[in-house]
């Protein structure tokens, strides 16, 4: 991150800013949602959008989630460079045909010959009291098909650069928002700038134990790296920031150093994210592993309502650090 | 639009005890939801809640139209149907607080109520989620042979959903007992129906073999009247109906939407509140045909109050479920 | 059913010309598919492939009123839409036969031709699954004000899905310049129609707000007219339309459907091809009016003949894609 | 297998053998799908049904796929043991919504009180040359969802057995079947037999290396292992039967004797089924291990239509041969 960057934005500025900018730059950008424009979103993420850039271009649409992805993709191929907010990442599962067997695929099928240079914009994460149909995080099912990229920030200054270099990009990418970081506050360049795909970051080094951690999870990885160097453990927390591409060489290097790892994701842990990403570690440093990758997802439960409960489902600077602890063999 | 058929002249002792019961239910809801408001504002309640106030009369003039083994399917804006349908409102309390002794043990609450023992297959958070639901619920009903019909309520903002079109067509192809039932309260959130649904709304069952029509969502007695109607013809194996139901929700889409200013206006709200509210026009009508004073409503609606005190209090002092309660349920 | 008006006394040389050119394109679509069929038979053709052989006049119809940057999307059903849009045979067979020199390199094979050279954005064998990208299509056409419009082919079993009625809607209230063209042939797959879709078809898209029209597919003049008055208002700005073409497909739902009369009678298909074949009824009407002579369209068939034989060699001849093409084209 | 299955059958006839005993025995039991009944499916895996028990109970449907599983879902709720007849299993993208926000949820968020005994049955598998819209192994995404049930038999025995379990169970149960596998012959008995979930299935015993393998990859393996046989190389064929319920004993134990492993799966290898098996393993034999854990699925690409690219996107009996000689140190 530049040393001028002084200016603090919230995320949801962050990726306010990023729109503005992007639509500033190139007409061909529009917004497609349910109450993205007068309202700006329940999150209130777009406020502001439709006042500079009118309602042709920040488009209020029914509640037909396929409908207007699909609609998504074909302005996509044809001219447009649109971005489809989907309000909770939970209804993605009424965007799968759209996403999976249209938007992934046209460009290969077609021999390369059509593009679809298109971006899901979608919330993930749970602990909002909002029940099992409103706190999934579905970005597993995304980065398992090919065509498609999966894109996961985790602070305000990657959240800009990330999604501009999505609207740039020439193929649909998925975007997943942390609904609990919106309010998180971090330094934001007010100058242009990108951030590329498949490039982790080292958000904090270390030599003990690796944290490879997503989106929100990042900040809880940051939390408990702060309470292992209380008792003398020294955690790298890296975060993979685009799922596909994957930065497997970062990880991998990190781990070969530290010779443990975590990964840790706010998706059920049961065939998620974490799978591959300790796969992939457990492959590559398989010869300098002291103990085995350990995995930290959501409990292989639905979201319950219940507060007590909910809280005990996701994983917590607490339980991690507990986990690292364990890990490097201080018990 | 139907209009109930006066009925005054053969007015029997049975059919007022019936509308004073609609004005009970109707009056439970009203006192319910403002209870869920006081709880959020009073920082008590997890989450949010999405009130029925100003829609009672669709509810409720339906549900009385059902047996108990009839099963119904709702909404995010749900806690007027499982009241309509029969639940009790200190378990429902106690779900919206995320406690044990709630309806769902706490893991579903306000969007997720759902309650074998009335028929009610769930409350939804998905828009127009429980649509294959409820015509699932209709095709075993016909195949069970006992004459249940299953009702489906959803505001119109499902009518975006493709789905809700597939289950009609099936619906009208297997002859299904299941009434769709669209509250049109005019907006879905922050935005204005007609800006998200073109056409004519009624034509949208017709389109797909089903019969249709609209109603006065206000006006209890003439949702009550269309209701038995097209249950009957669904009990009969005459297959589906579509009702519109038009009405208008008084608060914010949530508890938290408190300033509506810039998708609707006060005067808006005050003119429904005002000339199209769902007790008042019961109680007019129970009036001007002397089929119950003031004093019986003030008796009913103090009654009403005092349960719902007694019943929120209860939740309020329900302990939560155990954390280790967490993994149980995922699987029968 | 909307017929064309006859044309007759103000025929011009320049209208024979254009019904002629509709003949020598139907025929294409005829001996394209014939030659397919013949490909299967011999064990050329990997996988499978659906014949659009008897509903010509539909895609050649409506074709024939499109600009060449007005974009189409299609179906399982495909290569007739795209030969109607103006593909090349050659590079058509060689993508049946996953050939390099295919209009997807051999990637997409029957299911999935597609050529900005013509607009067309690719055929679909997601059933519905075109509607989206049609319908966005005519979302960009609006946006970039050149009077572009988007058809988007599909068969009635279309109607079962949802999303069909989602982006209808959505084209209605946003005034898209698309029409959505239903090629009812009476089945999906092995099932007649009627079993599986309410009500009046016709209606399913006025209750989205779309202007709808059904046209017998057959003649495809009638289909000719039709689709310019659409796609005229479609370009004005008027919005989109829906049209219910009503066709028949000669042979099995794919190349293997063979034995067909457990669903449909031998007779019922002699009926269509006897009385209803659109090129006869074409050359019918030119003989009537004396526009053409069985030699003029004779001598489009041979021709079209030559041009199929050399097509299919050509096909035939050509390499496959290098084993080390697989992982190219997956991002652009 | 007792040892009285003399009888072989079609892997298709397994199938419809199983439907056929549970319809006699449970009038409850329904199909729903697309060309089911007189057309007996496409690939005629149902021929005959409608015969026997009339068309309320083996129904026709539109071409709805979120319309008809929802009934599905609702029927189930009501009393029916619906199974619904997902013809390719790339239209799953249609039935998400049902089957993850409903079907999976209901029993959970009512706190125990509804459940939603149904089947969705639904075919898998590439090769076919039906290019990239026909051809998708999605099991994943159903893996990594808490509430359902997720079953892939490899063999005609276990297509009978685990589908009669999947139609008794109370709980949600999405069944693969490779489209490739309908013709494939195998001993299956004529009475009444269930497979219980979460058992894997030793399919071949060996002590050098375990392949851990799914679905049609059963065969694969099992191919491969004939291979290495003749090079010296002991293989052990597990199929774990169910990826939900996951046997992971009898995984983790037969590396802990074999010390090296290959999981082998027809989807996307990308965040699939390989990544969770893999990490299972890695971690639960991560000291007898004398070799990183490898995964074969398909190529991170749509599946091409061309039959010489197609062929080279899934794993084959010769290139699982060829890594598992690799991994056991034979180049
Ligand atoms: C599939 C889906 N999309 C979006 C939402 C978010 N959402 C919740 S309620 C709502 C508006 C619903 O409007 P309507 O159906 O008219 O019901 P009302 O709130 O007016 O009762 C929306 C968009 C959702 N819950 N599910
Ligand atoms: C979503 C989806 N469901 C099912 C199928 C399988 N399928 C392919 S073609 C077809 C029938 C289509 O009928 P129709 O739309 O009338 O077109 P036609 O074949 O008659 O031209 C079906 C069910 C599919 N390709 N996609
Ligand atoms: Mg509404
Ligand atoms: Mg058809």
């Amino acid at each position: 991150m530049p040393e001028t960057a002084q200016r603090e934005l919230t995320f949801a500025q962050a990726v306010n800013e990023a729109l503005a900018e992007e639509m500033r730059r190139d007409a061909r950008v529009c917004i497609l949602g349910e109450d993205v424009a007068e309202a700006g979103t329940p999150f209130k993420v777009l406020s502001g959008l439709v006042q500079e850039f009118g309602v042709s271009r920040v488009i209020d649409t029914p509640i037909s989630e396929a409908g207007f992805t699909g609609v998504g993709v074909g302005a996509a191929m044809t001219g447009m460079r649109p971005v489809i907010d989907i309000m909770f990442g939970d209804f993605l599962t009424l965007t799968m045909d759209q996403m999976v067997n249209q938007a992934a695929k046209v460009h290969y099928m077609s021999g390369g010959k059509w593009k679809v240079p298109m971006v899901l914009r979608t919330t993930l994460g749970a602990s909002r009291r909002s029940a099992a149909q409103h706190s999934q995080s579905l970005h597993a099912w995304f980065s398992h098909v090919p065509g498609l990229k999966v894109v996961m920030p985790s602070t305000p200054y990657d959240a800009k650069g990330l999604l501009k270099s999505a609207i740039r990009d020439e193929n649909p990418v998925v975007f997943f928002e942390d609904k609990m970081m919106y309010k998180l506050k971090g330094p934001v360049p007010a100058e242009d700038y990108t951030i590329p795909f498949g490039v982790a970051d080292i958000k904090r080094e270390g030599d003990d134990i690796t944290l490879v951690a997503t989106s929100s999870m990042v900040q809880v990885a940051l939390e408990a790296a702060v309470l292992l160097e209380s008792i003398g453990i020294s955690a790298e927390v890296i975060d993979p920031r685009t799922m596909w591409p994957l930065d497997e060489k970062t990880l991998i290097a990190s781990v070969q150093k530290t010779s443990r790892a975590i990964v840790i994701d706010e998706g059920y842990e049961r065939y998620g994210i974490t799978a591959e990403i300790s796969s992939v570690i457990a492959e590559g440093a398989f010869f300098d592993l002291e103990a085995p990758v350990k995995r930290m997802g959501a409990m292989h439960v639905p979201i319950p309502f219940s507060p007590p409960l909910e809280d005990a489902t996701v994983p917590t600077g607490q339980t991690l650090f507990a986990a690292a602890k364990k890990l490097c063999g201080k018990n | 639009m139907t209009t109930a058929t006066d009925q005054t002249k053969s007015t029997s002792v049975l059919a007022t005890e019936k509308y004073l019961g609609m004005y009970r239910r109707m009056t439970m809801i009203r006192f319910f939801e403002e209870q869920v408001n006081e709880l959020y504002t009073r920082a008590l309640m997890p989450g949010l809640a999405h009130l029925y106030i100003g829609e009672e009369a669709v509810a409720v003039g339906i549900c009385e139209a059902l047996r108990n083994d009839d099963y119904i399917t709702s909404t995010h804006r749900g806690h007027g149907h499982c009241l309509a349908k029969g639940a009790s409102p200190d378990r429902m309390f106690a779900e919206l607080l995320g406690k044990e002794a709630g309806y769902c043990k706490g893991k579903g609450g306000s969007m997720h109520i759902a309650d074998p023992d009335t028929g009610n297959l769930g409350a939804n958070a998905i828009v127009a989620g429980s649509a294959g639901i409820a015509t699932g619920a209709a095709f075993s009903a016909k195949h069970a042979g006992k004459g249940q019909v299953a009702v489906c309520f959803f505001g119109e903002g499902a009518l975006g959903q493709g789905v809700v079109y597939e289950v009609m067509n099936l619906a009208a192809l297997w002859k299904l007992p299941v009434i769709y039932v669209c509250e049109n309260n005019l907006y879905t959130e922050y935005t204005h129906f007609s800006e998200t649904l073109a056409g004519d709304l009624l034509t949208r069952g017709a389109a797909f073999g089903v019969p249709s029509e609209s109603v006065d969502g206000q006006d209890v007695r003439a949702v009550h009247t269309v209701a038995t109607k097209m249950i009957a013809r669904a009990r009969a194996g005459q297959g589906p109906s579509f009702l519109v139901c038009n009405t208008y929700r008084y608060t914010g889409h949530h508890v938290g939407d408190i300033n509506r200013e810039y998708y609707r206006s006060k005067q808006e709200e005050q003119q429904w509140k005002t000339d199209r509210d769902p007790l008042k026009i019961l109680a007019d009508w129970l009036f001007s045909y002397g089929l119950a004073d003031a004093q019986a409503l003030d008796a009913i609606r103090k009654e009403v109050g005092e349960q719902m005190a007694t019943a929120v209090n209860f939740a309020i002092a329900a302990p939560y479920p155990a954390v280790d309660k967490v993994a149980q349920d995922v699987y029968a």
